[in-house]
């Protein structure tokens, strides 16, 4: 309790001063630098950081000394940003919280009976229950024994046993919808985007690749990709396919000499 | 061949489990059995691998012949690859739906504290672990996220009660909820 | 566990026949077995299925465990049971090939975020949905994929143009895919 007393006064005086952030943190909160970055990744989040301050005193979720707990969550958040540490909302929003709690029960109150209904720390306390029990729930779930890792599926052979197993149907839509998913996740994520680009010329694309595969020759003339029947539309497309191949480093396109007859070829075939 | 021998080669050959209605199916035009003689099938089976390395258990999906857990060092061995090692984000977002089902992404925020990031619902949706059963009827209709039976089949789980009890949030009587935790054991 | 059980399991886990060698290198770091011991082993775990509807047998590439051929027509049945379903990654690869073709694994991984299983590609070139037609020249010669004739019969199209652009997928209801999957069971 003593130690506890002397914390709480301690962390009215407590501030992080430019270039010495570390300077007046007990003994067991030193981490080396270096070392802090890793250290917060090993945390899931404000409530995990919470959680390990309370364990690590041994204290009960139930009576958190919520100044001393207050000091240390904001003392590490402040080594963070002193250190240039980016960190997530989260953290800080809890901080905003604690710190409010924190004033709450430093408030003179009217009422004596404060430990009951009005705790200021309950919801906290409730939150910080309900996480540790689903932190160890996820524990005892990566505990079970699960297949690919202690357990595993047999493959037995089927010999003279030959069937024709029917292949599943998929339909239009669900290709769409699943095309759909990936768009919107694309979006969400931001660092893609796919463009429109007319299938037309995809597919033409194709069709120029396969050409090049399934022939005898090496080389193909650049004239024989153009069907005088497509018309200028089907000419524009060819010409769009060989260009964005070419881009891509999927064909190569060689000419003797100038004015020369234009010649198709996959690259290092 | 005879009732036992077929259900046994049968569950040898399949790829994923059987439950009873399906080998009842496959059993059917020949030999007509009832759940009941299939359940006993089943216990005999499962009686003569009794001290054998493979065992045959039933999951969610139905019964299925796997490899008992004591073999897992050598098998590994065979396997290019180590088993994946899932992070604690993402298994403390499992346990959540698996516990809360059917749940939200905010739903999950909360509890954690922290943002779920897009790709641990993917991953989970790609396991085949979770899936959408619907929306919420709140705004922006958020999706509604449960496990799937692929989820109880891959931790060796016949449903969701067999899940490690999720210990109490115990907010008034501490002591308790400690004598009931060690009447538990 | 002992030599016998270990083979066994291995042998009930490997995905094609092991020969003597490679049980050896298995068991090596443990049990020092010698090809004759690891023989009598095979031998003791045959004669021990003789009464059982599977039997180990010895084939081209090693042993391996397989079904008695009595079982044949019910395994049959088993096996021309309904089709399987597709999984979801599989159609967001196959939608990814069909819109960005010709493409590379890599650029499908760099899209979904996540690792295309070799699996998925396989099942693709094996239903002739998609094809190699190409290299692309980066580093690694990566295969160039892209979507077949038959791809496009099966979805009932004449050519890649008729499916529809971006902004018509992105507005598709969500409501349409509860209707397929419910006329799918």
């Amino acid at each position: 309790m003593a130690e506890s007393n002397e914390q709480l006064d301690s962390a009215d005086r407590f501030a992080v001063v430019e270039g010495e952030p570390v300077r007046e943190l007990p003994e067991d909160l030193y981490i080396p630098p270096d070392a802090l970055e890793i250290f917060l990744e090993t945390f899931e989040g404000p409530l995990d950081l919470l959680l390990y301050l309370i364990k690590r005193q041994n204290l009960n979720i139930l009576d958190i000394p919520v100044a001393d707990i207050t000091r240390q969550y904001i003392s590490y958040i402040d080594m963070m940003s002193s250190l240039k540490i980016e960190l997530a909302a989260e953290y800080l929003v809890m901080a905003a919280m604690l710190t409010e709690i924190k004033s709450r029960i430093l408030m003179p109150r009217a009422s004596t009976n404060e430990e009951e209904s009005d705790d200021p720390r309950n919801d906290l306390i409730r939150r910080l229950q309900e996480y540790e029990c689903f932190k160890k729930a996820a524990i005892e779930i990566d505990e079970l024994p699960r297949l690919e890792r202690e357990l595993f599926e047999l493959s037995v052979g089927l010999n003279q046993i030959e069937v024709e197993q029917p292949k599943p149907v998929v339909e239009l839509n669900e290709l769409l919808l699943a095309f759909k998913s990936v768009l919107i996740r694309v979006e969400r994520l931001g660092h893609h985007q796919i463009k429109q680009e007319p299938l037309s010329v995809r597919e033409r694309m194709t069709a120029v690749l396969a050409l090049l595969r399934d022939s005898e020759a090496d080389f193909i003339a650049f004239v024989d990709f153009f069907r005088p029947e497509e018309g200028k539309l089907g000419a524009v497309v060819s010409l769009l396919a060989m260009l964005e191949l070419c881009k891509e480093g999927m064909i190569e396109i060689t000419q003797a000499e100038p004015l020369a007859e234009l010649w198709v070829t996959s690259p290092t075939a | 061949m005879e009732v036992n021998d077929i259900v046994e080669a049968v569950l040898f050959a399949a790829k994923k489990p059987l439950n009873l209605q399906q080998l009842q199916e496959i059993l059917g035009e020949d030999a007509f059995p009832n759940k009941r003689e299939l359940r006993d099938a089943i216990n005999q089976i499962q009686k003569s691998y009794q001290a054998r390395p493979i065992e045959l258990v039933e999951v969610a999906g139905g019964y299925r012949f796997q490899v008992r857990s004591q073999a897992a060092p050598w098998v590994s061995r065979l396997l290019s690859e180590k088993p994946q090692k899932y992070s604690r984000a993402l298994l403390e977002t499992l346990s959540i739906i698996a516990y809360k089902q059917p749940t939200t992404r905010g739903e999950i925020e909360e509890i954690r504290g922290v943002s779920v990031s897009s790709n641990i619902i993917h991953t989970l949706l790609e396991r085949e672990w979770i899936r959408s059963v619907g929306h919420k009827e709140v705004p922006g209709r958020p999706t509604l996220y449960a496990t799937t039976k692929q989820f109880l089949d891959h931790f060796n789980l016949k449903n969701l009660e067999q899940l490690p009890p999720l210990s109490e949030v115990r907010l008034l009587d501490e002591l308790q909820t400690i004598e009931t935790k060690q009447t538990e054991k």
